[in-house]
């Protein structure tokens, strides 16, 4: 299992590495897909959470780090380099002074802390602020107690000096696409809503709601002789059997692929060379409420875990188009465990732990799940009669994904499944399972260990990053253990392209999300 | 002089793989400008008669048998162009709803001048301009103003009047009026009756008139014929018919009219009713199909079909006991 | 001819679909949940799967059979619901008049105004998806063109001289209306009826195809041919035998529909349907 | 006329007035939110503090009365609100999906009418004949299929095998052509059986005997007398259809990533944005209300018998 994960990593990095090998050419035009949901929610990055949207932000607009996917790490973007301070609290960046955004203005200092700050307005919600709210001083903003964050300062215009509240990498934090870099003052004029300005490599042209999204070369960026294309198009499709034909017939460059197209994909002659193979760092899991009575046992917990031919699911119904899960933290962490083993699909034990924990002749749960593909209703629909042999009965109840994350939001369920982002940053997934964390923020199933609080503790004040992982894999070692969820696997994102389009990014932590100044265009491409 | 012959007709009903003979045996004929009425109780098959001649059947009905020729031209196997040249220019008709008969969605005058365009090859203005002429001659007062109304503005006399502007646009040789007071109230009966006979007369077009009420018929037409279930039972001049009805059915058709001035003559009978109903096209009785209804029926009458008997003065009976 | 061929190839298709639904236990061949067995997923249709398998391993041939029985029950139910609702406001307010008949009028207006999809596309995520939701949804929403039609009914029908002397003698308004009009409109009633039943299987799988459909994860036509959507070329049995039932069981109703328009409502031929 | 036109804008006050109370209640009781629903690529990258303070923002915590007094009073003055997704103002938000919906819905209904009508009346030529069973037959199908089953089938045919149309795509009128006809084929079954029953109808209407007693051609009579009438009652239809089409282009909407009302709608309820979507729902409504007074009008000038009321 763990050997073809490893070689799809490879073999994914090749591809970009092979790719950049040629000379790229000039010119053409990337069609890409959003391809989840029907529309771009917003032009506004700051508002948006969803990675539908940042399909348009990598585009048009720039963060102060980017993620790099050959490094599995966010870097520097937007600064040339970081000087950390001893106590790992402040970070002093010198800008860059090659930045001009799409109306011509110079980047400079004062347009990060004007759209730092405006993500901490606390009059609206920008979902962001997440990611802000680690500058010292910006929740004092948000709450309207302060009009500036106070760990925000301009040195020059090319030195901005940032102080955080715990010692963490930012880049963890503004590699996020709706951290985006504004214009200075921009964002708060009508018509930044119609014709947004970035830093990217392409300059807005045109969204048609619902249909597309157009734009064109950036003359002025900052990396010598990128972008190489003329025009990237996003074509807005939902739709898995639209996307499907439209790929089949060459009017689609990139196009995400489900379980049963990447089956289909790969025994194609045609296609099978084009497709891109990426384990993300999503885990895919039956989240338990440790409040409900049965599940606050671990030994049902672990019999859940031991009832679930997981592997035959992997491999039948998802088609092989993910990896197992063998904790929470997913294959591409640096705090990942090789050496442990999932748990084994075995109901006789799993009989027994549920006999043990009182409840020999089973029990009945409500599990909320939503329609989607991956993490949805089929994966429960397969589950069912698994569970039904070891004597625990499930009823199902189906819910649209927003009305799910209402009722996990607000503990208002049993189990539910979902896919939930467990990386690049490991502390902070981890994190979720923290005591002290409240159910609100992330800690769901609400689960409690001392010994994984302290080892959290410990992480979070270690400077080391291999003694951090090693604590980081012993954490993950309890939540293993104490299994609060299923553990049912790690998404293996695929993507198929066209054999035109050349230097695509193996990106971790959402496959269609590319860096688009890096992609080029062979001649053979039909697009114009 | 004849104009229209109509020689053995035959009409059938075709229903599934079955057919059934919804008239038979129906000859008679009319002279040019002369006058001929046709009488019979609805369903006799009067109505489908005169579809048949203007050649307007149609499915599941159609000619079955003889011949039908207009100037001693057999017109029932013309092909469509052929009646359409017909049709309108020559044999004309009226119907008996002139509601349902004129189209709700176009002005009158236009209705009219459709008879020039399609006869007269007259352009629309031109066409136009001889409707309200037309008009003007069935006394359609304003004709300018009502060539422009539509069927519904108009008064149920003031559309049969229209009606017979439009059969009558072309001057044809004979004009079959099926009914055509029928719907009218009682009062205006009389009106257009009279202008269908002054404007035939002038133009000497022939009437063939349709109508169940004999009164009507025998006023207004030289002769008549009598149908009962499919079949011509006695054709007679009008004057003999009054004054001697041979056939039974014909005698109670006499019988229940009511009559000015000849009360006293007959004395204080009673008006008759005709007792029974028209047997259906799908069940005739054996023998003469009137003998269920006949009160001088005898067993004869329940077996054999009685033959045409030639009558003095002109015309014939169909019956076992006529006289 | 044809309008008996009408009636005859509707009203199997349609009696087969029940019969099916009926039989559902009986003839199916495994039970269509929990008989899911990964390791036979997406076979193709054979000897031992007549239909072929799901994703999931399951039986689609026992599923499909099993469908009919949901997807049945949502057609035939929801449209009853949608008859009840309209007939009883359409024939009292014909009967009636005044604001009564006002206050309909303006309901059903509204109701003709808002496709009834969106309507109960909002109902839906109202209530969540599952069987009840969907006898609501659309059994609240269809009624306007049953409702008009009992209403014009009613109108006609109560200057009929029976009408008139029912309300002689004194029968209540109640029994007038169940007694002598009810029944002189039943034939037209059943008519669109059995039309709109088809409608509602549809919008059943409109609604599934939308993520708003029946609850999981008992089976029905309309979720079955929309969860198939995406293997449409690798696993078109998936989707070919759902879709089929769907299209021979409205096709069925439209036809027997037609066919009793026929007979029992043979005046009504071009009423704006 | 004008004054027939003012009079059912009049009259439809009370329609869009019931309309708007009705969405405004069914979506103050939906479970969810927009704040939920930006997790909805289950990333759950929004956290409970800006959960809540979008709540307040959006003024989605504020008792029932206060957000329908806000709504109705707004509504009063033609504002629509801001659309709680993208943060445009609703209107504008309705303006760059509307000819989008307008081109699929008129292309849909030409479709329909220049094949379902044709198709009515050469079933009704010969009833009972050979075209007619199939044509009959033909239609029902076209009512009896799911619509985005269908519409896929289309796009395997049309694009992958046999590559005549783009799959997907917003632009000129060869975009629009699957589109369309996915959503025309129900208004196309249902209009050719209406014109055949129409046509059935009025070929055997007396005044269409007396046009034959006039001595005209099949053809003139057709022409003449035939078309206008069933016209009258193909329009209605039609104009009753409008309704349950504008349902329709929501699922073929959707399936085509086609940028209309329709999908915006189905967005708008998913992502809970529910100014945008009281502002579809509204705008459908008004379309509705507009085709068929536009149809009452046309019925009008056709038959002088109906009276502009």
């Amino acid at each position: 299992m763990m050997k073809r994960a490893v070689l799809a990593v490879s073999f994914a990095l090749l591809v970009a590495g092979h790719a950049d090998a040629q000379t790229p050419r000039k010119g053409g035009t990337i069609r890409m897909t959003a391809p989840y949901g029907t529309n771009i929610s917003t032009l506004d990055m700051h508002t948006t959470p969803r990675a539908q949207d940042d399909i348009y932000g990598k585009v048009v607009h720039r963060t102060l780090y980017n993620y790099d996917s050959e490094k599995g790490a966010p870097v520097l973007e937007l600064a040339k380099s970081v000087a950390v301070s001893n106590n790992g609290l402040t970070h002093t960046f010198k800008l860059r002074d090659d930045a001009y955004f799409h109306n011509g203005k110079k980047m400079t200092a004062d347009d990060i802390i004007y759209s730092y700050t405006r993500i901490m307005d606390g009059k609206r919600a920008f979902a962001a602020a997440r990611w802000v709210r680690i500058i010292k001083g910006a929740v004092d903003v948000e709450k309207g107690q302060a009009s500036s964050i106070e760990g925000l300062k301009k040195i020059d215009d090319v030195t901005l000096e940032m102080t955080l509240t715990d010692r963490v990498d930012p880049g963890f934090y503004f590699y996020n696409g709706n951290t985006a870099i504004y214009p200075a003052g921009e964002a708060d004029k009508p018509e930044f809503l119609q014709k947004p300005i970035g830093l990217g490599p392409f300059k807005f042209v045109e969204h048609i709601p619902g249909s597309r999204l157009v734009a064109e070369r950036w003359e002025k960026f900052y990396k010598p002789g990128m972008p190489y294309a003329d025009r990237v198009v996003i074509s807005i499709m939902g739709e898995a059997p639209a996307r499907d034909v439209a790929f089949r017939n060459k009017e689609i460059d990139l196009s995400i692929l489900g379980p049963a197209q990447y089956v289909a994909y790969r025994e194609d002659a045609n296609l099978k060379n084009g497709i891109l193979e990426v384990p993300e760092v999503f885990t895919r899991h039956m989240g338990m409420n440790l409040e409900f009575k049965p599940f606050s046992d671990k030994r049902v917990r672990q019999a859940i875990n031991h009832a679930i031919d997981t592997d035959l699911i992997i491999k039948r119904l998802v088609k092989d188009k993910a990896y197992r899960a063998t904790a929470w933290l997913p294959i591409t962490s640096p705090a990942y465990d090789k050496s442990r083993k999932p748990y084994a699909f075995d109901p006789e034990k799993a009989k027994k732990l549920l006999a043990e924990a009182g409840y020999p002749d089973g029990f009945e749960f409500e599990w909320t799940t939503s329609q989607n593909e991956s993490w949805g209703l089929p994966i429960v629909e397969a589950v069912l009669p698994m569970l039904a042999k070891v004597g625990i009965k499930v009823k199902v109840k189906q819910v649209e994904v927003t009305v799910l994350v209402d009722l996990r939001n607000k503990g208002e369920f049993q189990a539910f499944i979902l896919s939930a982002q467990s990386g690049p940053d490991a502390l902070g997934a981890l994190k979720c399972f923290h005591s002290a964390t409240p159910m609100t923020a992330c800690n769901y199933y609400r689960f409690k260990n001392g010994e994984f609080d302290k080892l959290i503790d410990q992480a979070g004040q270690t400077e080391n990053a291999e003694e951090r992982n090693a604590l980081l894999r012993k954490a993950d070692g309890i939540i293993y253990d104490e299994a609060p969820v299923w553990f049912f696997n790690y998404n293996k994102a695929v993507m198929a392209y066209q054999p035109w389009i050349k230097g695509l990014q193996a990106n971790a932590t959402e496959l269609t999300h590319q860096y688009p100044e890096y992609i080029w265009v062979t001649e053979s491409s039909p697009a114009k | 002089m004849t104009l229209l012959a109509v020689e053995n007709l035959r009409i059938d009903l075709a229903s599934g793989d079955k057919r059934h003979v919804a008239v038979d045996e129906v000859s008679f004929e009319i002279a040019r400008g002369e006058t001929f009425g046709l009488v019979g109780e609805s369903g006799c098959g009067k109505s489908i008669t005169a579809l048949a001649i203007m050649g307007l059947l149609q499915r599941p009905l159609m000619i079955g048998g003889g011949a039908i020729r207009l100037d001693g031209r057999a017109i029932q196997d013309l092909d469509q162009d052929e009646l359409q040249r017909l049709r309108g220019k020559r044999l004309a008709m009226i119907f008996q709803e002139p509601m349902t008969a004129l189209n709700p969605l176009l002005p009158v005058g236009r209705q009219i001048a459709e008879m020039f365009i399609l006869h007269e090859g007259a352009s629309w203005r031109e066409a136009e301009r001889r409707a309200i002429e037309v008009l003007a001659r069935v006394r359609v007062p304003a004709p300018e103003l009502r060539a422009r109304d539509f069927p519904h503005q108009l008064s149920g006399g003031m559309r049969q009047r229209v009606m017979i502007a439009i059969a009558l646009a072309c001057s044809p040789d004979l004009l079959i009026a099926d009914e055509p007071t029928t719907a009218l109230d009682v009062t205006v009966q009389s009106e257009i009756i009279d202008l269908m006979r002054e404007l035939c007369a002038a133009n000497g077009t022939a009437i063939l008139m349709i109508s169940h009420d004999l009164g009507l018929v025998a006023s207004m037409c030289r002769a008549v014929g009598v149908m009962y279930a499919g079949r011509l039972v006695e054709v007679r001049s009008s004057a003999d018919v009054f004054k001697a009805p041979a056939h039974p059915y014909t005698r109670g058709l006499v019988a229940s009219l009511p009559r000015l001035g000849s009360r006293a003559a007959v004395g204080q009978r009673r008006l008759q009713e005709i007792s029974g109903v028209v047997p259906s096209i799908a069940g005739f009785p054996p023998g003469c199909r009137f003998n269920p209804r006949c009160e001088r029926a005898t067993d004869v009458c329940r077996t054999d079909e009685p033959a045409i008997t030639s009558l003095a003065g002109g015309g014939f009976v169909r019956c076992h006991h006529h006289g | 001819m044809k309008l008996g061929a009408n009636l005859i190839i509707g009203g199997a298709l349609f009696l087969l679909a029940i019969v099916v639904g009926i039989l559902a236990p009986w003839i199916a061949h495994t039970d269509p949940v929990m008989d899911a067995n990964l390791m036979f997923a997406e076979e193709p249709p054979g000897r031992e799967f007549w239909f072929g398998t799901d994703a999931q391993g399951r039986d689609i041939y026992s599923r499909v059979v099993h469908g009919a029985r949901i997807s049945l029950t949502v057609g035939v139910f929801a449209q009853l619901i949608n008859t009840i609702i309209g007939t009883a406001l359409g024939l009292s307010a014909g009967y009636w008049g005044g604001w009564w008949d006002d206050f309909v009028t303006g309901l059903t207006n509204l109701l003709l105004a808002i496709p009834s999809l969106i309507f109960a596309l909002a109902i839906m995520a109202i209530l969540g998806p599952g069987l009840t939701s969907l006898l609501i949804a659309l059994g609240l929403t269809n009624w306007s063109f049953t409702c008009r039609l009992a209403r014009a009914s009613a109108l006609s029908l109560k200057s009929q001289s029976y009408v008139q002397a029912s309300k002689v003698l004194g029968y209540s308004h109640f029994r007038i209306m169940l007694t002598q009009l009810l029944p002189n409109m039943l034939g037209p009633l059943i008519v669109i009826g059995t039309l709109g039943m088809g409608g509602t299987i549809l919008a059943e799988a409109a609604l599934s195809f939308l993520g708003l459909g029946i609850r999981p994860p008992y089976p029905s036509w309309g979720s079955m041919l929309s969860e198939a959507r995406d293997q449409i070329t690798t696993a078109p049995w998936l989707s070919v035998f759902p879709g089929m039932a769907i299209f021979l069981t409205v096709l069925g109703l439209n036809l027997l529909g037609d066919g009793l328009r026929d007979i029992l409502d043979p005046q009504s031929r071009s009423r704006r349907l | 006329m004008l004054a027939f036109a003012f009079r059912r804008t009049l009259q439809s006050f009370p329609t869009v007035a019931a309309v708007a109370l009705v969405v405004f209640v069914l979506f103050s009781v939906i479970p969810g939110s927009i704040a939920t629903s930006m997790n909805d690529d289950g990333r759950g990258a929004m956290d409970a503090e800006v959960v809540e303070r979008m709540r307040k923002e959006l003024g989605l915590d504020d008792p029932v009365h206060v957000r329908f007094t806000k709504y109705v009073t707004k509504l009063a003055v033609l504002d629509l609100g801001t659309s709680f997704r993208t943060r445009e103002p609703v209107s504008q938000l309705l303006a760059k999906r509307l000819w989008p919906t307008l081109q699929l819905t008129l292309a849909a209904m030409a479709f329909a009418i220049g094949i379902g009508v044709p198709l009515g009346f050469v079933a009704a030529m010969r009833p009972g004949g050979v075209i007619d069973a199939v044509s009959m037959v033909t239609a029902v199908s076209g009512l009896s299929i799911p619509k985005f089953w269908f519409g896929l089938l289309l796009m395997y045919l049309f694009a992958l095998k046999l590559g005549w149309f783009p799959t997907f795509g917003y632009g000129g009128w060869w975009y629009l052509i699957l589109p369309a006809v996915t959503l025309g084929v129900s208004p196309l079954a249902l209009l050719a059986r209406t014109t055949r029953a129409a046509v059935l109808e009025v070929i055997n209407a007396d005044f269409v005997r007396t046009a034959r007693s006039k001595g005209m051609s099949e053809t003139r009579v057709v022409r003449w007398h035939v078309l206008r009438n069933v016209a009258v009652i193909v329009l209605t239809t039609l104009g009753l259809q409008f309704g349950s089409l504008m349902g329709q282009a929501v699922v073929v909407e959707k399936l085509f990533s086609w940028p209309g009302i329709g999908s915006l709608l189905v967005d708008s309820v998913f992502q809970r944005d529910i100014p945008a979507v009281q502002g579809c729902i509204l705008l459908i409504v008004l379309f509705f209300l507009i085709v068929n007074t536009l149809v009452d009008i046309a019925c009008a000038a056709i038959d002088p018998r109906i009276k502009y009321t």
